[in-house]
């Protein structure tokens, strides 16, 4: 039984993406939008001319507002961050709210922007509640760059998306087809139901299942709420309403490790197959137990790194966030901005037996 | 509590004080409402799971069966604390924070000292959630602060304690892969096909129930609940009672932090947010009043067990899950409506006995 | 006499108190208050509301302990810190108010903490019932022990605190004000109890302010004044008057001053009243300048139909006419507006908000009467207060302070201010001077008849007989839930109410 | 015959009976909470860098409005002894309602009043609850707060409408001229000033006291105790369906888990504003009070970098401290210490 107070807070959990922004402006959401009475998506942000040359200066003050504090992936990923800072010499803060609220973010926000950070990188707990808190502290001089989860692309300077969500859905379907042999039922456990990154995945995947694998049948999507226990209902549920399971994928850390949890001690073990996205500490047991083949995750500590690297050369002049402007961004080499002002990490990292044990977060 | 008195009218003095009441069968009636009472969430859950079977028959499970009760196990256990909580007429808001206290402890215990004892790791749980209940019993019972106001605070506290002790060391994360293997072998362990978890949840509701009703001292918490004022005039230790209660609440709580460790072997300092609410929600829908003075163990076991189910059958129905709230919403305001009603036909039964029986 | 205790009287002193000091913030309640109860002995402690007989009782008892002075128990000093300590050493307290709990079985009632254990510790609930029975009929009540005390009458609630009081065995059995709510047939029994207690040896120490009872049962008689000791004679030595005098401080003038008046028109008109369960098919009508009493045993429905009348409970049939005009039902509210006033039963439940101060519950009544435009001056409601304070002369230190720091007679006034406050044609008086002090009592009585003499029209539900047949213009007696009688004053006297009210009348 | 020690003709009781004591957990009124405010602010303005600038008033005072709003009619619940616990999820769900209708093609004017029936007839439904079928509301709010909140899912489901036109979102967090007071203030004292007049200058709010000290009483004083605690519940449903509107409009964004967990925090502010939980005292200065000290204290602690975990803990201890404080208090005032301590006199007067 989960809360009803906070089944539907939303953990900061894996949300990655990009298509936030798209699926915002656009209807692509279930027609969350009404139409675009006010559309004006552009170019944001870009109106004055970058510096590529530009000295990145000493002592900005660079500060990380995850989603929520003491999240264990959004400390992995501030802590990528924190190195960063240290190299560029800067002063590296992280603070944030204790539940995964936008509204606890905003308070966040306006705090950073009254003692005047110069760099804002935060993970959105809802794309547009924060956007006008994130206005006030751009006005106010600093610059803002989101990661995992992003905002309306007007409201902030950059995003630093972890995978595309093409990228993100396609190797889960990929890494499905080849466990079940590209054919049979394949359900999916997803987070809360309006998690927009999770949701854009989902409408990937099926298209993008239904064009290349014809044989594989998705036949629901639950949601787990990222709650450990309901994630774990949820997929015996699956289980018991769809006796022909093949397979389960959850692009969630939370409801993977559930579902792998609840597998391995059941019948299904080694008969149902599941990836999706997962962080390795978790996943390592059942991955050794057989329980899971692979499953996939970007590198989150990189993924603030990049975010705190961004940030810096915005703040210096170096980049605008226009589309097509580069900067370097220490050892992880050198990032293109796409379009919207999007950087792309890469493409996430298949964990399996034989490389899990190279990591640790 | 003793300002509390002034809302409750004396005994039956707004009840029509009819002729003097000579009726045998009020008594019987009375007790056959309160059966009536827990046949009747028992009911409830056997309709639920008969529909929920006909739509999915492998509902009822081995596997199924043994989920439900993993699930329910930390309810269970919570409702029956909280039981002996609200039967004195107070409330304990902070055994969510309490329980994450209590998981995030032994979950730290067991990664630094693998090979403690399973007995020992439940035993400094229910420890850590007894000096939580200490404290709010201790504020509640000593300086006379209304038990609402005082585990809100906490809630708020031990919350936030977990959370700067997990920012603080370090550790923001335990993961099954950090916990020693008989912790893990404990949480999934049976007995003849029933989850150990279980088992000791249902041990810890007999306990409980059972001492309610036939020992001295708890029968006390009933009085107490029932008549703040009358039990101090009776002789009724009442802030040592009360205080009592606290502490075994927060040992419960403590508990079910321990089985919520055992049973998710995946901890974060988040563990049982918002639980306090379904906690209550449980006590109430098993027929504890809110008001103290009247409901069981049992009962609010069974509520427990109803709550846990529905979440369960909700999505095997193929009923949209965000329908579950409201579910859980309507199934306790239906529970009130009903312990209203049974308690008015009754007020009115022995008074129309009153009037012939003299 | 009055300057030393009284030798000779049989057995030994069991308790007593010695210069007993009790103070609550300012208030002195007690000032070195003396007592001293014998064994086989029943001893009334009387005195007005406010000479501090409560708090005595509640030292007693160990709920309040004393600031200065010594409790002795057999010579012996004790400390009282607890009700269980009190009850440890074998003293017994009825209180005032039944304190039971409602939720819980008449026998756990009765037995609560001192439950009957079987081997194991448990409660042994067959031997629980089969106590509980053996008490009951010891007291001659016929109650099953297994029902709960919710929905008991307030007799029957304060026949269950007698049998745990009886439970103890208690060498000291305190009964504060035990009376208030029983019948003659129940005070007989009680009685009856108290007198096998005090004959076995115990002290029975009995407080009233009942004399009949007083000298019906006691020994002795304490009189206690403005927290002090006054006297203690035997009972013998002394008259009503002579007590009254010493608890007063003065003579007090004619009890019951009811002038008489030429009755005028109708003013109410009740028809056909029913309440299922509790009172049935009830007529009668009220004229302008009568008093008319409502009597009947405690439990007939008498309180119920003047709470129907004025609307706070609903009837099922029946209709109520206030000046020719039909009064709408359950709507308290209406009834004022009509002209109706009641002063009910229950002072500190009904009459009053307690926690609030003596200006708002005279003014609450007529709050919207004294706003201006919806705004209410806090200045306005001050002066409302303090007229009318002055007029039915309440004796309270700052009309800002609770009215629970008042005293009971106090109290009564300023329900009756509230209430004459609004100008009704019709007063309702629920048991107008129950535990009040003579003195108030006796203003009570003379105001009531003065304002039937100005025509206004009153009922009065009384249980006290004397106040009845003093004060009435008319007796109606209810007899379980049906008006039975209907008695002009020339008629009334003890018998024919009490032969009506027990329903051998006609 | 002894003969009276006193002549003096004495009339009645001169010693009043022991006292019962003032009801415990209520600071004695608004001042102590107010003083405290006023000292934090003065502190706080000196030592904490920032602190004392409009921006970040105007930051505070916004997060400020949606818990001060709701607090009033709440305010009022409490002193007659009941509880709404459903606020937040009332809000969450007209913030749904709100999303749901905008997309649908509603004008926003048509929404807002349509948003506000909505609350009045969730209000309405508590309140019945409450007066008509007599159950606690407590147990009744508790289950509401689930069933509303459902409800608000069961409507917008997974969906976020965020595209409410610009001009209503400025509006909602741009502040009064250069002020940095939010221009929902300037609405919401009207609604305080409103309020505190009701409460503390009106027969209904002699009523609402006298109702929260002793329903009983208030009845037979002609006080329809069930009609006044409907319209509150009513009211209470209106206000936080407004709360919803101005929620949705400041984040600009509707969501069905807008404002979760909002009511214990309005119901801090309430009881660390000196309302008793038991009904019957208290006054809305306080209340004020205590919703802008929570607000100062988590933005002061903010802006010096104290983590969040702290920031609960300062919260929790907070709370417990205004209701410890005045029972320490009170029982050092009126118990002078006895010759002998014991537990009977420590228990005081019921």
């Amino acid at each position: 039984m989960t809360s009803f107070l906070t089944a539907r807070r939303l953990r900061g959990v894996i949300t990655g993406s990009a298509v936030a922004a798209l699926v915002l402006t656009t209807a692509a959401c279930g027609g969350t939008t009404r139409d675009d009475e006010d559309a004006s998506s552009g170019d944001s942000g870009s109106s004055a001319s970058a510096d590529p040359n530009a000295e990145i200066p000493e002592g900005l003050a660079i500060a990380f507002l995850p989603k929520q504090l003491n999240n264990p992936y959004f400390a992995v990923a501030d802590g990528g961050g924190e190195k960063a800072v240290g190299e560029l010499k800067g002063d590296y803060s992280e603070v944030g709210p204790s539940e995964a609220s936008a509204s606890s973010q905003v308070s966040y926000i306006n705090t950073l922007t009254q003692q005047g950070a110069d760099v804002i990188v935060t993970s959105a707990n809802d794309p547009n509640a924060i956007c006008s808190a994130l206005d006030q502290a751009r006005a106010g001089g600093a610059k803002v760059v989101t990661f995992d989860s992003d905002t309306d692309p007007e409201c902030r300077d950059a995003f630093i998306n972890q995978a595309t969500a093409d990228g993100i859905a396609q190797t889960q379907i990929d890494l499905m087809a080849e466990q079940i042999g590209g054919s049979g039922k394949v359900a999916i456990l997803s987070a809360t139901a309006n998690a927009t990154n999770q949701n854009a995945w989902i409408e990937i995947m099926k298209s993008y299942a239904a064009e290349k694998y014809p044989q594989m049948q998705i036949v629901s999507t639950v949601y787990g709420d990222d709650e450990d226990e309901k994630s774990f209902q949820e997929t015996q549920g699956l289980l018991q309403s769809t006796p022909d399971l093949k397979g389960i994928i959850s692009p969630t850390t939370v409801g993977i490790a559930a579902a792998a949890r609840y597998l391995s001690g059941s019948e299904y073990k080694g008969k149902v197959a599941l990836t999706g996205l997962g962080t390795p500490n978790q996943m390592r047991d059942f991955v050794k137990d057989g329980t899971v083949t692979a499953f996939a995750l970007w590198n989150p500590a990189d993924l603030g790194y990049l975010a705190a690297y961004a940030g810096a050369a915005l703040s210096a002049g170096q980049i605008t966030g226009a589309e097509g402007e580069t900067f370097t961004a220490g050892d992880l080499g050198e990032y293109t901005i796409g379009k919207d002002g999007e950087i792309v990490l890469g493409d996430p990292t298949v964990f399996k037996a034989d490389n899990i044990d190279d990591f640790d977060f | 509590m003793s300002a509390s008195t002034a809302h409750r009218p004396p005994t039956g003095a707004t009840e029509a004080d009819a002729p003097e009441a000579r009726s045998r069968r009020g008594a019987a009636l009375a007790q056959r409402l309160v059966v009536v009472r827990e046949l009747g969430i028992l009911a409830a859950l056997v309709l639920l799971i008969g529909i929920t079977l006909i739509a999915n028959p492998r509902f009822l499970s081995g596997q199924n069966v043994r989920d439900l009760m993993l699930s329910a196990a930390v309810l269970v256990v919570l409702a029956a604390g909280q039981t002996m909580v609200i039967i004195t007429r107070n409330v304990d808001l902070s055994v969510g924070s309490v329980l994450g206290l209590s998981a995030y402890a032994v979950g730290t215990l067991l990664v630094d000292h693998p090979g403690t004892p399973v007995v020992v790791a439940v035993l400094a749980g229910m420890v850590v959630g007894a000096v939580c209940g200490l404290v709010n019993g201790a504020i509640v019972a000593v300086a006379k602060v209304p038990s609402l106001v005082v585990t809100l605070g906490t809630l708020y506290a031990i919350r936030g304690l977990t959370s700067l002790w997990a920012s603080s060391s370090d550790r923001l994360q335990i993961n099954a892969s950090d916990l020693p293997s008989s912790f893990k072998s404990f949480g999934g362990a049976r007995v003849l096909g029933i989850p150990v978890l279980f088992l000791i949840a249902v041990a810890v509701v007999l306990v409980v129930g059972y001492h309610l009703r036939s020992y001295r001292s708890g029968r006390e918490l009933y009085g107490i609940g029932s008549a703040p004022e009358a039990a101090r005039l009776s002789g009724i230790p009442v802030g040592r009672r009360v205080l009592t209660a606290f502490v075994l609440n927060g040992a419960l709580a403590g508990l079910a932090g321990v089985l919520y460790a055992a049973r998710f072997q995946t901890l974060d300092t988040t563990a049982g947010t918002g639980l306090e609410l379904n906690v209550v929600a449980a006590a109430v829908v098993g027929g504890v009043a809110i008001a103290g003075g009247t409901g069981s163990a049992w009962g609010a076991a069974l509520g427990a067990l109803l709550l846990t189910t529905i979440g369960t059958a909700l999505p095997q129905l193929g009923i949209n899950p965000f329908w579950r709230d409201a579910a859980v919403g309507a199934l306790i305001l239906a529970a009130i409506a009903l312990d209203r009603t049974l308690t008015l036909r009754l007020a009115a039964r022995l008074r129309g006995r009153n009037l012939r029986g003299s | 006499m009055a300057d030393g205790m009284p030798d000779g009287d049989p057995g030994p002193v069991v308790l007593a108190l010695r210069d007993v000091s009790k103070s609550f913030g300012a208030i002195a309640a007690l000032r070195g208050a003396q007592l001293e109860l014998r064994g086989g002995e029943a001893h009334a402690l009387v005195g007005e509301n406010g000479a501090g007989k409560s708090t005595l009782v509640k030292i007693l008892a160990g709920v309040h302990g004393p600031d200065e002075g010594t409790v002795l128990l057999d010579g012996q000093p004790v400390t009282l810190d607890s009700p269980a300590a009190a009850r440890a050493q074998g003293i017994a307290v009825i209180y005032q108010e039944p304190t039971l709990f409602p939720d819980l079985s008449v026998a756990e009632n009765i037995f609560m903490g001192r439950q009957p254990l079987t081997s194991g510790r448990r409660i042994d609930r067959p031997e629980l019932a089969a106590r509980c029975t053996a008490l009951f009929e010891r007291l001659g009540v016929h109650m099953d022990p297994d029902r709960p005390a919710r929905g008991l009458s307030i007799a029957d609630q304060q026949m269950v605190e007698i049998a745990k009081a009886l439970s103890f065995d208690a060498r000291v059995l305190v009964m504060d004000e035990p009376t208030a709510a029983l019948s003659g047939v129940e005070v007989e029994r009680l009685f009856t109890v108290a007198r096998a207690l005090r004959s076995h040896g115990a002290a029975v120490l009995f407080i009233s302010h009942r004399f009949d009872e007083v000298f019906d049962l006691c020994d002795r008689i304490t009189v206690m004044r403005d927290g002090q000791w006054v006297s203690t004679d035997a009972t013998g030595d002394l008259t009503v008057e002579q007590v009254v005098r010493r608890m007063v401080g003065r003579d007090v003038a004619d009890l019951f001053p009811k002038q008489d008046v030429v009755a005028g028109d109708v003013v109410l008109e009740v028809r056909g009243l029913t309440r299922r369960g509790v009172f049935t098919d009830v007529s009668f009508d009220v004229r302008a300048g009568e008093i008319v009493a409502l009597a009947g045993l405690v439990g007939a429905g008498r309180s119920e139909v003047v709470r129907a009348v004025f609307g706070v409970d609903i009837y099922d049939a029946g209709s109520v006419t206030l000046h020719g005009r039909p009064l709408k039902p359950g709507n308290p509210a209406a009834a004022m507006a009509a002209g109706l006033a009641l002063v009910p039963e229950d002072r500190r439940q009904q009459g009053l908000v307690m926690e609030l101060s003596v200006e708002r519950n005279a003014t609450l009544t007529r709050r919207w009467k004294l706003a201006r435009m919806g705004w209410l001056s806090a200045r306005t409601e001050r002066a409302t207060a303090a007229e009318w304070s002055k007029k039915l002369q309440v004796k309270a230190g700052r009309l800002s302070d609770p009215v629970s720091t008042l005293s009971g007679g106090n109290q009564q006034k300023v329900v009756l201010a509230k209430w004459l406050s609004t100008d009704p044609t019709l007063l309702i008086v629920d048991e107008p001077t129950r535990g009040i002090d003579v003195g108030t009592k006796a203003e009570v009585h003379r105001l009531l008849s003065q304002l039937a003499a100005d025509g206004m029209a009153v009922v009065m539900v009384s249980s006290e007989l004397p106040e009845v047949l003093g004060m009435a213009d008319r007796v109606l007696v209810m007899h379980e839930g049906r008006l039975v009688d209907d008695i002009p004053r020339a008629r009334a006297d003890e018998d024919t109410v009490m032969l009506a009210a027990t329903g051998q009348a006609r | 015959m002894a003969v009276d020690t006193s002549s003096a003709p004495v009339a009645g009781n001169a010693t009043p009976p022991p006292a019962r004591a003032p009801r415990g957990f209520t600071l004695p009124s608004g001042s102590v909470i107010s003083t405290f405010l006023v000292l934090f602010l003065v502190i706080a303005s000196f030592s904490v860098d920032g602190f004392a600038s409009t921006r970040n008033l105007g930051f505070l005072l916004l997060d400020v409005v949606v818990i001060a709003l709701i607090a009033l009619p709440l305010t009022l619940i409490v002193v007659t002894g009941e509880i709404d616990l459903s606020v937040a999820s009332m809000v969450g769900l007209s913030s749904a309602v709100m999303g749901k209708l905008w997309f649908a093609g509603l004008s926003l004017q048509l929404i807002i009043v349509l948003c506000l029936v909505l609350g009045a007839v969730l209000g309405a439904f508590n309140g019945l609850l409450v007066t008509w079928l007599g159950l606690p509301s407590l147990a009744v709010t508790i289950g509401t707060l689930a069933l509303y909140r459902g409800l608000a899912f069961v409507v917008l489901g997974d969906q976020a409408v965020a595209d409410f036109p610009r001009s209503w979102t400025t509006w909602a967090i741009s502040s009064l001229g250069n002020s940095g007071i939010p221009n929902a203030v300037l609405p919401l004292l009207v609604l305080v000033a409103v309020t505190a007049v009701l409460l503390h200058a009106t027969p209904i709010g002699r009523a609402l006291y006298a109702m929260g000290n002793s329903e009983d009483a208030a009845r037979f004083s002609g006080i329809d105790v069930a009609r006044m605690k409907f319209w509150l519940f009513v009211a209470s449903g209106v206000v936080s369906a407004l709360g919803g509107v101005f929620w949705t409009l400041r984040y600009g964004s509707a969501r069905a888990d807008n404002a979760t967990g909002l009511e214990l925090q309005v119901i801090a502010a309430i009881l660390l504003g000196g309302v008793s939980i038991f009904g019957g005292s208290g006054g809305l200065l306080g209340v004020m009070a205590g919703a802008l000290l929570l607000a100062s204290v988590r933005n002061a602690l903010q802006l010096v970098n104290v983590p969040s975990d702290v920031l609960n803990i300062v919260t929790g201890a907070l709370l417990i401290v205004a209701v410890v404080a005045p029972q320490v208090v009170a029982r050092l005032k009126t118990h002078r210490p006895p010759a002998r301590r014991s537990a009977g006199a420590q228990k005081g007067n019921p």
